[in-house]
């Protein structure tokens, strides 16, 4: 909004005081403070001294590049898992059937439950004995005896991403649904009109124009889920020897569990780094597509 | 006449509502099943989904064995509640100001604010615990308050600026013409005529501010009192069994308040998501 | 002023009442101190206190797992508990040996438990054992093991391995019952060892006759399986008695004997330890003394259910008198080991935990999975 | 063929009666306008021939099999929607394109339809673009282009032209009816635009709270309303309304008392046992004489527009009714605030009884040429 | 007062000038009207004299001093906007009442203001009313009544009937016209639409690409615009335009020759040395005649509108120009695709030269009634 004056406008700034206040005291400082411990040997002792990258060159000299690759591994299938369940959901959830405004509230209380309550349920799920998934299973006859979800390396990790899923899949699920929502009913009835079935309609109207929607979130799930740690942390630490440690699991063990505060935060920086960089790359991405869209 | 289907595609629709729900409740029918049965009766092989011995005890012994079971459930949703209201006070005006002005620095700040999302509390437990102990914030809720709402303020920003921007410039100069200033702008005109998109970045943030208390609230909290339900649930952990009975009793009837708040505004989240959304 | 004391675990234990009587007399003697206690849940509490030392904001009494001691004390976070030779001489010599370090004793122990070995009388019986005959050697146990997974519906053994402490609880029993160590009096490692190779290569046998997916489990997930009689042996501390109740008729033995060693237990004690920098330590040390003064800590014991940490004591023999099933437990004292002290704890335990959960996966040899894992520990040590 | 009919069609929502009971048939090749005031059905209407509304009651038919239960892709029409309703994700090809796209049909095949089309429409050199870098007319033209793609025989449109504006309209207008020529389709087209119906439409049809007002050809429906709706509603400016009283009722016509106590004949089929009632005399703006006529008025002008060929003036006859408005020419010496002399021909006028249904004019048939009322096909 | 002088305003947009010097009088209580085709500046003129625009170069002065850097309220003005701008959580009162209460009057004052103006705009009964439950025409009156309370001297309106239907928006003219003589402010009110324009103005002032293209009296920018955009512009439908030849230049007018050969002087100033010049002629379509006038042209329709009062009648004269329209009335018997007989008479034409520049016609100022150049005040 223009005013008549050509002085620099200091409103803006005003505004965003509150935002920027709580966001440098909570955030910023303690981040930047982590940047210095990186390049420390802090650790419970209350004596730290500097020493250069050596706290990087350990990382890296460690199995590190195999949880970078893992963290990106489960980042990509539970988001990828996530989005598709989501689509899925929304696609159901916005058919005109009866009952649909109840289905909408049940698809929610993941969400809504604490993440450690939602963990602990998911836990007692896992148990090969006690446990529904397994306990079905074998009353089905899918299983021949009891099946321990968190006791082998690739059960194990599927496990925890599929509990991420249940987690993050209801949020997707709404933003598109909304999505879908906004899209004009005309575009449909149009394309109806010329004969395409449903699945063509979604294929060539509603997919392409949620495009937008599920490139969004698909990000912010992706920066979610990279950073995910209660999950993880509740139902296996990490284990069945690392098979699920991730990034954020290895920074906490390293840093709150082993007291390692300068490694972890040098782990910690990297996290950052490594997000910064996905999210720049994903975005030149997804510009990328759209101007070529726009050129066709 | 577009939204007539045939048997089939009721089935396909029904079937696959189906199973999606039964992944997502599958969870909360188990937890249903635990908190029904006596604690001895849980750990019954082979696997039964109905005994007899079911009945809801739990859901009274729960109050006894973690006495102040209600006094976490409210401080649960204090916390979120004061999470939610402060983190409006900072997103509001930011927000504001993203979608509407122009200034210099502003995509910068913009993406900086985004760029929280991808620091995570808990690896800057450390640093985050001294400065809470500087400003003498350790158990107190202001503790778990204040950093619940830190992490919440840039999906906040985020949602209501792409709503805030729907909103016809013309209105503000309107009054601006009308000789209002610009704060009395904001708060007379922008927030009631932005209400819907506020009031999905409220239920985002309450939710979000319910279901995430548990690092924050474990590591600056020291005060029993002052606890938030997931800490809380933390206690049916014994030393040596889990009282996974009045855990799982103990975790429905925690997520009771927050579902009812959702079923009640769930309209306003799929309706002010829908004016967002599209838009980005 | 404020004295912050952070005890591990919930508040509903029988002990905690007269721990807090205890404080209540102590508050009144000390004019001007005012003791809070904080109940932190277990997975939490020793980070929470260290966080809060490490941040320079100890609390002036935590509660900590008696292997973190040397850490604690390196890094100069606690302060000695300056226990006089009387003082000293209650505790059986083991015992005491869990919480020295460097001459000097970090800790007051405060809950301590052993391990002995429980057995299904009727899955004996029902395998054709002879149910009053409990193993005593690895190789019996296995068989007992093996006997029980082919003849009855259950599992010979259960097993933990999940990525939690106390898979590497469990297998220092093996490595105790085996004449092994892991690290000496000097400090060095000496994890690499023959005795340990083969209590690890045991360790995976067992594996074989054991509930599904032990990688799944813990302590806290193989009492159940107990109870229900899906497992015919575990091997577990005191606790387990009251878990089970009368849902099954079992027995209590000694822990079988590995081939390179005699009888052993792991010892673990958890202490009282005072912290540095809270500006009341000698109040906080006089406070841990009264709370563990013998009459007071065996109470405590008692109400608890812990293994009581000086045997000799009149209400010790009066519990024994009246509850049989305590006597392996305290019989396995002199004979056991703590839980080695290195300066990374946690480092040690993922470490170990590692080694045993690639043997139980059967993805690595028990051989190579020691000889990384001594590797390892050097850094930890 | 693009032969339609309707029969006794109905629509409810819910329980309120929407479209309550319309019968009409449409001859191959007609161009039917449907007007009727806001919120009367004509959307309702066109969107059950579509098929995009399902059909409570009566029949749709098109060349004499019943469609009601047909998707309209079935029925043999396309629908031009007044949002255009284009897929901004698509360029004009492709959204012109997308009924061919749908059919599977081969890409040479699609690619000379599509350039048939847009070469039709002026739009060989959009083809690249999206629908959101064009302008108003440009994406009317492209909806249009979707729908003759696939040689339809009934054409649906649903106030196409209301987003454009005045030029454009009129542009679009043009080219509408020439398309009409050229494809030899059957047209159904809803609007509530005055001059696109007069000027486009074969016959009218005018709706009015879901039922059918009067159907007729432009002329039919400016000279001869069949009621006070209709009258009222064809026409712009508006028409106006006297009350007056019948006094007599003879072959000549019916004679009315003017409010000012004038009294004049009207030439319209007398009605026997009329005389003393109370009628309604209907006078078009564009028929108002200045200081001439069968019967005279004076009045005093409260707002006066020059619109240049006009001059609009607006007064009040009588303190109790509405506006009355007189189209005088550009340059008419009106002046507000000053009184003026108003005239009226028993010729022009129009006269409805009480229930609003007209007395039928005495217009000589030969008057208006026959041939005028199809000259715009 | 509300006395507004434009002095060599300019507006920039980045390096893009959008406004090019605009200089202009505007005396207390006048109407005027900014009209050109979309993009022209209008909108950003207005905002400038609001102060919602920054102006880049110039001066804005009301009532003689200079309001450049002052902002909106101080200016003494109020604006209405064309999508009205309600605030739409408050109800009719609020609305209008809102200037007052930034202004904090005390509730009283407040009650009787907002009163006064309710009762102006007829919406006593629509207090209570939030702008979502209103009509147009309401919406369009709450918006006006928000700008009256605070009583300014200066209205602005930009284009505040275009979301308006014809009906409404004929309504809304003449209640506008009558509010613009009730308040004796003045108005300054943009539109494309020409008969808001031609109807309300007491000045019409036409915008082309930044610049004034014409200053003047609806009438006189009817008959005398002086260049071709101006005559394009004004009138509906367009004049038309034929390419002519000049052949002579004298006293009684300029000769030229029509693409067919036909010959005709029209009574405009001579210019010397014109002669061989190719020139171009202007006739508006409401004076094509049937068979008759000075200079006759064959041409065949392609598409004839009958609305009723008139019949349009859409042809070319030549095969390189654009088309021509004629408006003949409502019954000529013109059909598509037969040759019809146009007639042109000289004294109607307009004549431009090859810049665009009008030739001075010979309408002798006494055939207007000088008196009608202000009746619609
Ligand atoms: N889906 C619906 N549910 C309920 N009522 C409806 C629905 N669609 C239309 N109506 C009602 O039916 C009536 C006719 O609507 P319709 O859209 O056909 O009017 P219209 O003549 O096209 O009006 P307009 O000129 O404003 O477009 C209206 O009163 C409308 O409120
Ligand atoms: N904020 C702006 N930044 C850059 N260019 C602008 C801005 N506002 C307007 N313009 C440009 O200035 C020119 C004039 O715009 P303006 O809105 O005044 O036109 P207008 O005459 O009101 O048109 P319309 O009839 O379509 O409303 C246009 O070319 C427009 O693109
Ligand atoms: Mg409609
Ligand atoms: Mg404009």
């Amino acid at each position: 909004m223009a005013t008549a004056s050509k002085k620099t406008d200091w409103f803006p700034y005003l505004l965003l005081i509150p935002a920027s206040m709580v966001t440098l005291i909570i955030v910023a400082w303690p981040l930047a403070e982590t940047i210095r411990l990186s390049f420390t040997n802090s650790s419970m002792s209350p004596v730290e001294s500097y020493v250069g990258f050596e706290n990087y060159q350990t990382m890296f000299s460690r199995r590190f590049p195999e949880v970078i690759a893992r963290t990106f591994y489960w980042m990509v299938l539970s988001v990828g898992i996530k989005m598709v369940l989501g689509t899925l959901g929304a696609v159901l959830l916005n058919a005109a059937v009866p009952g649909r405004t109840l289905f909408r509230v049940l698809v929610m209380p993941p969400w809504v439950v604490p993440i450690a309550v939602g963990v602990f349920i998911w836990g007692w799920m896992y148990n090969g004995q006690f446990g529904m998934i397994s306990g079905l299973g074998q009353r089905i006859g899918l299983l021949s005896g009891p099946f321990e979800f968190l006791a082998t390396k690739n059960s194990a990790f599927l496990s925890t991403v599929v509990t991420d899923v249940w987690i993050g899949t209801p949020l997707v699920t709404v933003y598109l649904l909304a999505a879908m929502q906004g899209i004009s009913p005309d575009l449909h009835e149009a394309a109806w009109t010329d004969g395409a079935s449903r699945l063509y309609r979604f294929r060539r109207i509603t997919l392409p124009l949620i495009m937008p929607a599920i490139a969004t979130m698909s990000l912010l799930s992706a920066i979610w889920t990279f950073n995910s740690f209660d999950i993880i942390w509740i139902l296996t630490e990490g284990g069945p020897r690392n098979a699920t440690t991730t990034m954020i699991i290895d920074t906490y063990k390293t840093a709150i569990s082993r007291f390692k505060y300068g490694e972890g935060a040098a782990r910690a920086v990297m996290i950052v780094i490594f997000l910064s960089l996905f999210s720049a790359f994903y975005f030149l991405m997804i510009s990328k597509l759209a101007k070529r869209e726009q050129d066709l | 006449m577009i939204n007539k289907y045939r048997w089939w595609e009721y089935v396909l629709i029904y079937t696959g509502i189906a199973m999606f729900l039964t992944f997502v409740l599958a969870p909360f029918v188990e937890a249903f099943v635990v908190s029904m049965r006596p604690l001895d009766a849980l750990f019954s092989i082979p696997y039964r989904f109905i005994t007899d011995e079911m009945s809801f005890d739990a859901y009274f012994t729960m109050w006894k064995s973690v006495p102040l079971l209600w006094r976490y459930m409210l401080n649960s949703f204090g916390i979120a509640a004061a999470v939610t209201a402060l983190a409006l006070l900072a997103i509001i005006p930011a927000a504001y100001a993203f979608a509407r002005f122009e200034f210099k620095g502003r995509d910068t700040l913009l993406a900086a604010f985004l760029a929280v999302n991808m620091v995570s509390g808990a690896v800057l437990i450390i640093p985050l615990y001294k400065v809470m102990q500087q400003l003498g914030l350790l158990n107190t809720y202001f503790a778990m308050i204040a950093p619940g709402t830190a992490f919440v303020i840039p999906t906040g920003i985020w949602l209501l600026r792409s709503y805030l921007m729907r909103i016809p410039r013309e209105l503000e100069e309107a009054a601006l013409v009308d000789g209002a200033g610009r704060i009395y702008t904001l708060i007379r005109v922008i927030i009631p005529v932005a209400l819907p998109g506020i009031m999905v970045v409220a239920i985002a943030t309450f939710i979000t501010a319910y279901a995430q208390q548990f690092l924050f609230a474990l590591t600056f909290n020291s005060t029993n009192a002052l606890n938030p339900l997931p800490v809380g649930l933390f206690q049916f952990f014994g030393r040596q069994d889990v009282v996974w009975n009045e855990l799982m009793a103990a975790s429905l009837v925690g997520i009771l308040p927050v579902l009812i708040v959702y079923v009640f505004l769930q309209k306003y989240i799929v309706a002010g998501l829908t004016a967002g959304a599209v838009k980005e | 002023e404020d004295l912050h004391m952070i005890v591990c675990g919930d508040d509903t234990g029988a002990g905690i009442p007269k721990q807090a009587a205890l404080i209540e007399q102590w508050e009144s003697e000390n004019e001007g101190f005012d003791v809070t206690v904080e109940f932190v849940p277990w997975g939490q509490c020793q980070e929470k206190s260290t966080t809060l030392a490490a941040a320079g904001n100890p609390p002036a009494i935590a509660y900590m797992g008696s292997r973190t001691l040397k850490q604690l004390a390196k890094n100069d976070l606690i302060v000695p508990m300056e226990l006089t030779d009387e003082e000293k001489a209650t505790y059986a010599a083991p015992i005491l040996g869990t919480v020295t370090w460097d001459g000097k004793v970090w800790g007051v122990p405060r809950a301590f438990s052993t391990k002995a070995l429980f057995y299904n009388k009727d899955l004996f019986e029902a395998a054709g054992l002879d149910p009053e005959a409990p193993p005593t050697t690895w190789d019996e146990m296995y068989e007992a093991a093996k006997a029980i997974k082919d003849n009855t519906e259950a599992d010979g053994f259960g097993l933990a391995a999940a990525s939690f402490d106390n898979t590497m609880h469990q297998f220092l029993n093996y490595v105790y019952t085996n004449g092994g160590a892991v690290i000496d009096e000097n400090g060095e490692i000496v994890f690499n060892s023959e005795n340990n190779v083969q209590a690890l290569e045991f360790y995976g046998k067992l594996a074989e006759v054991s509930q599904p997916g032990p990688v799944a489990y813990d302590r806290a997930k193989l009492t159940p399986l107990f109870s229900e009689g899906q497992i015919g042996m575990l091997i577990s501390g005191p606790w387990v008695r009251s878990d089970v109740g009368d849902q099954v008729n079992y027995g209590i033995a000694p822990i079988p004997v590995g081939p390179m060693g005699g009888p052993g237990t792991l010892l673990i004690t958890d202490s009282l330890t005072v912290f540095k920098g809270s500006g009341m330590e000698d109040q906080a040390r006089d406070l841990v003394k009264l709370l563990t003064n013998p009459d007071n800590q065996v109470e405590f014991e008692i109400g608890e259910g812990f293994t009581p940490l000086r045997p000799d004591l009149p209400q010790v023999a009066e519990l024994v008198a009246e509850d049989p099933s305590w006597e392996p437990f305290l019989a396995a004292i002199p004979t056991g080991g703590p839980e080695p002290f290195v300066t990374d704890y946690v480092g040690m335990q993922d470490a170990i935990n590692e080694a045993v959960q690639g043997v139980v996966l059967g993805e690595v040899d028990a051989a190579e999975a020691i000889e990384y894992a001594a590797e390892m520990l050097e850094d930890y040590k | 063929m693009g032969q339609l009919e309707l029969a006794g069609v109905r629509k409810s929502f819910g329980t309120v009666e929407v479209i309550k009971g319309v019968s009409l048939d449409v001859a191959h090749g007609e161009f039917v306008v449907f007007v009727g005031p806001s919120g009367c059905g004509k959307s309702t209407l066109l969107r059950m021939i579509a098929g995009l509304e399902e059909i409570t009651d009566g029949e749709v038919r098109i060349d004499g099999s019943r469609v009601n239960d047909l998707p309209p892709v079935k029925r043999g029409i396309s629908m031009v929607f007044q949002s255009y309703a284009l897929y901004p994700h698509m360029n004009v090809y492709e959204n012109i394109a997308f009924p061919l796209r749908v059919e599977k049909m081969d890409n040479k095949t699609v690619e000379e339809k599509v350039h048939r089309a847009s070469k039709i429409l002026h739009l060989d050199e959009r083809l690249k673009h999206k629908p959101g870098q064009l302008s108003g007319g440009q994406r009317q033209r492209v909806a249009i282009g979707r729908a003759i793609v696939r040689e339809p025989s009934v054409f649906l449109f649903d106030e196409p032209l209301s987003n454009l504006d005045a030029a454009l309209r009129a542009e679009m207008r043009v080219e509408l009816s020439k398309l009409h020529s050229a494809l030899d389709a059957t047209m159904i087209y809803v609007t509530h635009d005055q001059v696109e119906a007069m000027t486009m439409a074969d016959r009218i049809v005018v709706l009015d709270g879901g039922q059918i007002a009067q159907v007729g050809t432009p002329l039919e429906l400016y000279h001869k309303p069949s009621n006070i709706f209709v009258a009222g509603f064809i026409g712009n400016p508006k028409m106006n309304f006297i009350k007056v009283k019948c006094t007599a009722s003879s072959d000549a016509g019916v004679t009315v008392e003017l409010p000012n106590g004038a009294q004049m004949t009207v030439p319209v089929d007398a009605r026997a046992g009329i005389e003393g009632q109370a009628l309604t005399l209907g006078i078009r703006p564009e028929h108002v004489k200045f200081g001439e006529g069968d019967a005279r008025l004076q009045a005093v002008p409260s707002v006066i527009e020059r619109l240049g060929i006009h001059t609009v003036v607006y007064t009040q006859i009588d303190e109790s009714e509405g506006t009355f408005t007189a189209l005088l020419e550009g340059s008419a010496p009106a002046k507000a605030g000053q009184a003026i002399d108003i005239g009226l021909n028993a010729g022009d006028c129009h006269l409805f009884d009480e229930s609003g249904v007209a007395f039928e004019r005495h217009i000589p048939l030969t008057e208006i040429d026959p041939s005028l009322l199809t000259a715009a096909s």
